[in-house]
């Protein structure tokens, strides 16, 4: 069988579910591939992976991608399976911040480490300096977790909707007590979680079609997984992950991100995301070739 | 007594890398033309170095100095345009130029000048080579051998970097050592010092704090920080528990390793003065303990500073050294990584050498200090 | 003897061992003796007989392990808290961060004296061990004879009624021994200290003492007293009277039955 | 054993104390949740009550030691030694990376130390150039050591043990070279009577005389190589060991299980540095060492 | 002088400056020597008058800063590289921890010597000093004279053709001193070895020396030089001949005048 080294972008969890699944239930064996899926971590950057060899394929967001195809390792987007972020900023009720009118002057939450691109788009929308001072906002770097609300040392959140949101929920506010701000729902969502692979190698037809079959396997291990969350939360715990009530849940919401599970990208959003990207100075010049449809057009048909 | 060597191992080296690199071709594939004058270079100056011996050492050295560091600018110079084609070739005339600057810094550290201003500058210029050196093969190999911008950056791309940053740099290097580095690495030591006087002091606290004390050696940065951060906020205060955790164990074990080291007949001595404990300790046990615990401060010159920037990845203001590195590696801007990284170097040798100057003054009684 | 002064140091039945690594080692046994107030009692005998660790029982730098000694009528640590006594060790045990000033200086902070009177004391007993000139040397500038006098120079700047001195004139030469000798037993009678002084040399023995104790190994023991018939006054050629080389030969005597060969 | 019977009883009392501050500070970091949740829901218990609750929460600022030595106990013992639940089993892994790193690092540490004290063009070259390899924040570089290692085929236990090395290799150098350089000048100028070679007076004076600073910075550096261990687990995936867990942890908020993960990890640190300075005794004791 | 044997140490204008944080110190100055094969020559001289620090110069352990010198027709530095000389030093610089077999052992582990040949000579030595029995005690559970002994042992069992000895005898008592050198006279005899001696002990220096070299302090110097008529066979009687007393004398006058006391 043909090898394929996966880079995961965070831990395993519900979040890379699909991969699991077709790997689990044997859809790239049937595609003649052997997959091996590499977790990532806090401080794993899958686009240095990939440079350094370690990686045939990578999950990143657009953000990372698009910065390191400037920096020299030309990334491609060959398949899109999360068609909508799940990031949000989330502000208890009892707090300060109710619209967005409310922001000025208060401490915010933001994840850094590629994730903040989403975030300083909106507040430029929003014309708020985020140095900082009564007319700005102060940003906070967050850890990936969800202390800064329980120790009120923000007044808002960044979560994701499949899982910091409901870690939230677990410590005790309910739904009805939380204002969500969804960056999707707002229009400002930048693409998240996409299959990328290096340009130059793609060139090579044999290695395109490796790209072809993992995405066509790929994707049905999504659909699988979108189909029978319980079980595909399962297969993630077997494969490492943690506290199966919450991969069950975080697998639900990851589903609503996937929508048809057809992996094709969007190119309305890829442009968005490109825009607001030069908009923030992450790239300099409008990224051409950063994607391709090729490989999803032969695999799902 | 240059008889005793017949010539430095070097210049044989040297020789037969250049042989090496004119069998193998041209130097890139891109632009075939380009590095003879590199390697004529190279090749003068070998015979120099061949003939070396007959010459004074400090003009020798000169010599050398001169020829390797032309040639190496001479290929990094042909590089330019040229990223990621280099060939064997390259490697072996780089490889050469190398050895000679090798040699260089063998026959400076031979010299033993009678001004104190030639030593002063010879000690800051051996290990300026030897730094420069480690720029040069990374900068000829990150070019050379094109790896890609992401990974490791070439030196030359990260000075301009810094030079273009010097604002942000600075306000990091504020927050980051002017707030928590400094305050944890006093209050860290000062505690480490403390707790080990009231261990030594008290035998109860001796038994009983001092595995506590170990206990306290590894817990892990990464389980800390987060809990720092809950509970002293987002700002430095955090960082500075960090550091203070992380520089509190090695000045325990040292003092305490350092207070056992006064000798037994000067122990006795002061007992026959019915010394109390605290003028033992301060007249005799501690000046004896002082070599230790400059150990202790060297090691935590630098553990403060990796565990404040370390710190910083966990939830922080938006500056810090530690917030600008991992924010920047998401960005793929490895190039800020690495001069964030530069200047926290610099700074942890700066630091490093103060702490030095003080034990010197401090322990110039001391074997190692006097002896060398 | 001088029975009638109170007792400064009395040891009865003492003895001492000490525990190696291979067996223990009997430094003293059965050591009964009365040094009373003002005597200068010198203590001779091969080496390794237990002389150091006899000064150091006195001195509560050692535990007896049978026995008991009484210092000033208290136990050995009552009189050390008391700073009863100025030790010489054999050793200079100089401190090597400080100058030689410094460390004569040492016991002078210990007991907390103030800086004038500190200056005044250093001055006098460097001058007097002949050190004027080298007060800012450090330790190690010092040759092994200028250190043994910085330590004694130490010891007499402490200013104690008891002095227990252990060689302390070992690396002088004859003519420097013949002038500190002479300054000790000026100190001596000016201040009616009494001096344990531990020596190798015979003639100094007898000329400083009012009693020698002569020892001998294996076990180290008290062999002979011998209490000195010279008068308090003593100029440096009454060691050429008879009555001197008198009391010389008992002691050499007691000396060579201390030791295994005889040549 | 007598010796362990004297520690007994001053390292119970103390951890006694410690427990007892703890809950307070437990009380008091948990209660500001503690009243949000409860105005939340519309309750006002009793003090009593409150504290309880306090001490009972599912996912505490400050777990309460009693929760902490519940979840402990369990994932100790409750658990069967290959699970990767399993603290032992986690806290194996780590070790195992620790005692290589720590064995690569103090030989590192030695060589380096030797050649200081040896070459004078290293002594005058090469120490600055450590100070700053030490000063560059690991947790930037571990990722990229990580991703250049899997590039030439390393994983697996050596990058981990690769990261504990770079940490523990300084404390020893730098311990190393003042032990190396601390024999007596009369002892080393006897050894050059004999035209001692530099590898005689080497291994019979030099080293002998460090002993006293290569167990103390021996200590620093097992310690420092379990920091390593476990920073080195995050990049490496995190998979197991008690980085894992204390990453997991962190991830989902799960405050008992990141302080029992840490305890574990303290645990085997003070028994790592127990074992170091015993060895260090038992060295010193060969060596004839005097009693104090 | 014993101008037709081979000159073992020869030094012309030889001077030695420290230089300390305060000013500079005139170790040496002008010294001019030869000691040829065989010759056994002690220095003498006040404590601080630069004997050691001949003696180092002579073993290479201190570079002059004036004049020359050499050792067996070489540089200092090459005749200690040929092991030409063993060296007891002032303080007994044993390593504390080796036994003091070990102790002795060092320097023959150091040329290599076999296991078998080790043991031999170290228990040759050890008895020699009458440190049998202590064998495998560690330094510190020996008395000073003890220490020092272990010392000269230790360096005679390196047997080297010169010796430089360092008051070697200063902390041990006069009967041991006495079998001690004679023990050292007879090896000397028996194997030709050139000694120097540094010694503070009169009688001790004219009994042994075949010449006396008197130094002076500040600055260093040798102020005379004193060939011995003694013959070279020396029972300890020989000590109350009227030939011994002469030199005897003169060198103690030459002493005096070294002192700035005279008393
Ligand atoms: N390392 C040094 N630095 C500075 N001065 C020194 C050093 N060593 C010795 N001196 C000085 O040199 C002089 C001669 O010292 P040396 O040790 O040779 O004397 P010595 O004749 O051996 O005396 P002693 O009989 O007391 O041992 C002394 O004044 C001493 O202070
Ligand atoms: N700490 C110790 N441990 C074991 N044995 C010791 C210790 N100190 C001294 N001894 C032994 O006790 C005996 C007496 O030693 P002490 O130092 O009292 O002799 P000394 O009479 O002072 O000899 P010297 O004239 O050589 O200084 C010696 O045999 C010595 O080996
Ligand atoms: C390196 C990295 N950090 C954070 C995120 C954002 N993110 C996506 S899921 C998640 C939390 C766990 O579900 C977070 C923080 C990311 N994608 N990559
Ligand atoms: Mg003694
Ligand atoms: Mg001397």
């Amino acid at each position: 069988a043909d090898k394929v080294t996966l880079q995961l972008k965070w831990v395993t969890q519900a979040q890379f579910a699909g991969y699991y699944v077709a790997k689990a239930k044997g859809f790239y064996d049937a595609e003649g591939l052997d997959v091996d899926i590499k977790p990532g971590g806090p401080d794993i950057a899958p686009e240095q992976v990939i440079a350094g060899g370690g990686a045939d394929v990578i999950v990143d967001w657009m953000g990372g991608a698009l910065a390191a195809r400037e920096k020299g390792v030309p990334l491609v987007n060959i398949a899109q399976p999360f068609k909508k972020a799940g990031m949000e900023l989330v502000c208890p009720k009892d707090g300060p911040i109710k619209t967005e009118a409310d922001f000025k002057g208060h401490t915010l939450g933001v994840w850094f480490f590629g994730n903040e691109y989403p975030f300083y788009a909106w507040m430029n929308k929003l014309g708020l300096k985020t140095e900082g001072g009564p007319d700005g906002v102060t940003v906070l770097k967050q850890s990936f977790d969800v202390q800064p609300l329980i120790q009120k040392q923000a007044d808002c959140i960044s979560v994701m909707t499949y899982n910091e949101y409901w870690q939230l929920i677990d410590a005790g506010y309910k739904p009805e007590e939380l204002t969500v701000f969804n960056y999707s729902a707002m229009g400002n969502d930048l693409l998240e979680d996409g299959l990328y692979a290096s340009e130059d190698k793609l060139k090579d037809p044999a290695f395109e079609d490796k790209m072809v079959r993992f995405v066509r396997a790929s994707m049905k291990g999504w659909k699988y997984a979108v189909d029978n969350s319980d079980e595909a939360a399962g297969i993630v715990m077997d494969n490492g992950g943690q506290d199966e009530n919450h991969q069950k849940r975080m697998m639900g919401e990851v589903a609503k991100l996937i929508d048809n599970a057809d992996g094709k990208l969007d190119p309305e959003t890829y442009e968005r995301t490109a825009k607001a990207l030069l908009d923030q100075k992450i790239i300099t010049k409008q990224p051409s070739g950063a994607y391709t449809t090729a490989i999803t057009d032969k695999a799902i048909k | 007594m240059s008889s005793v060597t017949p010539r430095s191992w070097q210049a044989v080296a040297a020789l037969a890398l250049l042989a090496g690199a004119l069998f193998s071709g041209p130097l890139v594939t891109a632009t075939p033309g380009y590095g003879i004058a590199t390697v004529a270079l190279i090749f003068i100056l070998l015979l120099f170095a061949i003939q070396m011996d007959r010459f004074p050492p400090a003009i020798a050295a000169t010599c050398l100095f001169i020829g390797a560091h032309g040639a190496v600018w001479a290929l990094l110079h042909g590089l330019a345009g040229n990223e990621g084609t280099a060939r064997i070739s390259f490697f072996l005339l780089l490889a050469a130029a190398w050895v000679l600057a090798w040699r260089c810094v063998a026959l400076l550290s031979s010299l033993r000048p009678a001004g104190k201003w030639a030593r002063t500058a010879l000690r800051l210029i051996i290990p300026a080579i030897f730094g420069a050196w480690i720029l040069i093969l990374w900068e000829a190999i990150t070019r050379g051998a094109g790896i890609p911008f992401i990974l490791l950056p070439p030196p030359s791309a990260i000075g301009a970097r810094i030079a273009n940053s010097l604002p942000i740099l600075a306000a990091d290097v504020r927050q980051t050592i002017f707030k928590a580095v400094i305050f944890g690495y006093v209050v860290g030591s000062g505690a480490g010092f403390l707790t080990a006087i009231l261990a030594d002091r008290v035998p109860f606290f001796r038994r009983g704090l001092l595995p506590i004390g170990n206990m306290v050696s590894a817990l892990p940065i990464i389980g800390v920080a987060p809990i720092m951060v809950m509970w002293f906020g987002f700002d430095w205060q955090s960082k500075a528990a960090v550091v203070i955790i992380m520089t509190f164990f090695p000045m325990l074990v040292n003092t305490v390793a350092g207070l056992a080291a006064s000798g037994h007949m000067e122990r006795d001595l002061m007992r026959t003065y019915a010394s109390g404990y605290w003028q033992t300790l301060f007249k005799l046990r501690l000046p004896a303990a002082a070599p230790f615990i400059f150990n202790a401060l060297k090691i935590n010159s630098t553990l403060a500073l990796i565990g404040a920037i370390v710190a910083e990845f966990f939830g922080t203001p938006v500056v810090g050294m530690g917030f600008r590195i991992s924010t920047e590696v998401g960005r793929m801007n490895i190039d800020m990584v690495w001069a964030e990284i530069a200047v926290a170097a610099l700074a942890g040798s700066v630091f490093y050498g103060v702490v030095a100057l003080f034990e010197r003054a401090v322990t110039f009684w001391h074997p190692s200090v006097r002896g060398g | 003897m001088t029975g009638a002064s109170p007792a400064v140091v009395s040891a009865s039945k003492l003895g001492l061992t000490f525990s190696t690594n291979d067996g223990p080692v009997q430094a003293l046994t059965d050591v009964d003796l009365t040094i009373g107030k003002g005597e200068f009692v010198s203590f001779i005998g091969p080496s390794g007989c237990g002389k150091t660790t006899l000064l150091r029982v006195i001195a509560d730098l050692e535990k007896p392990t049978s026995g008991t000694i009484s210092v000033n009528g208290m136990t050995p640590e009552q009189a050390r808290e008391k700073r009863a006594y100025g030790y010489v060790f054999q050793a200079a045990a100089l401190f090597p961060w400080r100058t030689i000033e410094r460390n004569v200086a040492l016991p002078l902070e210990v007991i907390g004296l103030s800086r004038a009177e500190q200056a005044e004391r250093i001055k006098r007993t460097l001058d007097l061990v002949n050190l004027s000139g080298f007060e800012k040397k450090y330790p190690w500038q010092l040759s092994g004879g200028m250190q043994q006098r910085a330590s004694i120079a130490r010891a007499l700047a402490f200013d104690a009624d008891l002095l227990l001195m252990d060689e302390p004139f070992g690396a002088l030469d004859e003519i420097v021994r013949d002038h500190l000798n002479k300054q000790l037993l000026e100190l001596w009678e000016r201040t009616n200290k009494t001096i344990c002084f531990v020596t190798h040399s015979i003639p100094e023995a007898v000329y400083l003492s009012t009693r020698i104790v002569v020892m001998s190994p294996r076990p180290g023991r008290v062999s002979d007293v011998i209490s000195s018939t010279l008068p308090k006054e003593r100029p440096l050629h009454i060691r050429e009277t008879p009555e001197f080389l008198a009391i010389a030969a008992r002691v050499r005597d007691g000396l060579h039955a201390g030791h295994s060969y005889e040549d | 054993m007598d010796s362990f019977r004297d520690k007994l009883i001053p390292v119970t009392s103390i951890l006694v104390g410690i427990v007892v501050v703890w809950y307070v500070f437990a009380v008091i970091l948990n209660t500001p949740f503690q009243r949000d949740l409860d105005r939340r829901a519309n309750v006002t218990p009793g003090v009593v009550e409150f504290i309880g609750k306090t001490l009972a929460q599912p996912k505490p600022t400050l777990p309460a030691p009693h929760q902490v030595a519940v979840n402990f106990f369990e994932n100790t013992f409750l658990r069967s030694v290959t699970s990767s639940r399993s603290l032992v089993y986690n806290a194996w892994v780590t070790l195992s990376s620790t005692l290589l790193g720590f064995a690569f690092g103090t030989a590192l540490g030695i060589v380096i130390a030797v050649g200081i004290v040896h070459v004078t063009t290293l002594d005058r070259s090469l120490m600055p150039w450590i100070i700053a390899s030490q000063t560059i924040p690991i947790l930037a570089v571990a990722p990229m050591i990580i991703v250049v290692l899997a590039a030439i085929g390393i994983t697996g236990l050596i990058p981990k043990a690769l990261i504990s090395t770079y940490l523990s290799f300084f404390p020893v150098a730098v311990g190393m070279v003042k032990g190396l350089r601390s024999p007596e000048l009369t002892h080393l100028d006897l050894m050059h009577t004999y035209n001692a070679s530099r590898a005689q007076t080497f291994w019979k004076l030099r080293v002998p005389a460090s002993v006293p600073f290569l167990f103390t910075s021996m200590k620093v550096a097992v310690a420092a190589s379990l920091v390593g261990a476990i920073v080195g687990e995050l990049p490496t995936g995190a998979v197991a060991g008690i980085g894992a867990k204390l990453l997991a942890g962190a991830y989902y908020s799960q405050t008992i299980d990141i302080w029992s993960a840490l305890v574990a990890g303290s645990v085997v640190a003070a028994l790592l540095v127990m074992v170091v300075g015993i060895a260090g005794r038992l060295v010193d004791r060969a060596m004839g060492g005097r009693p104090a």
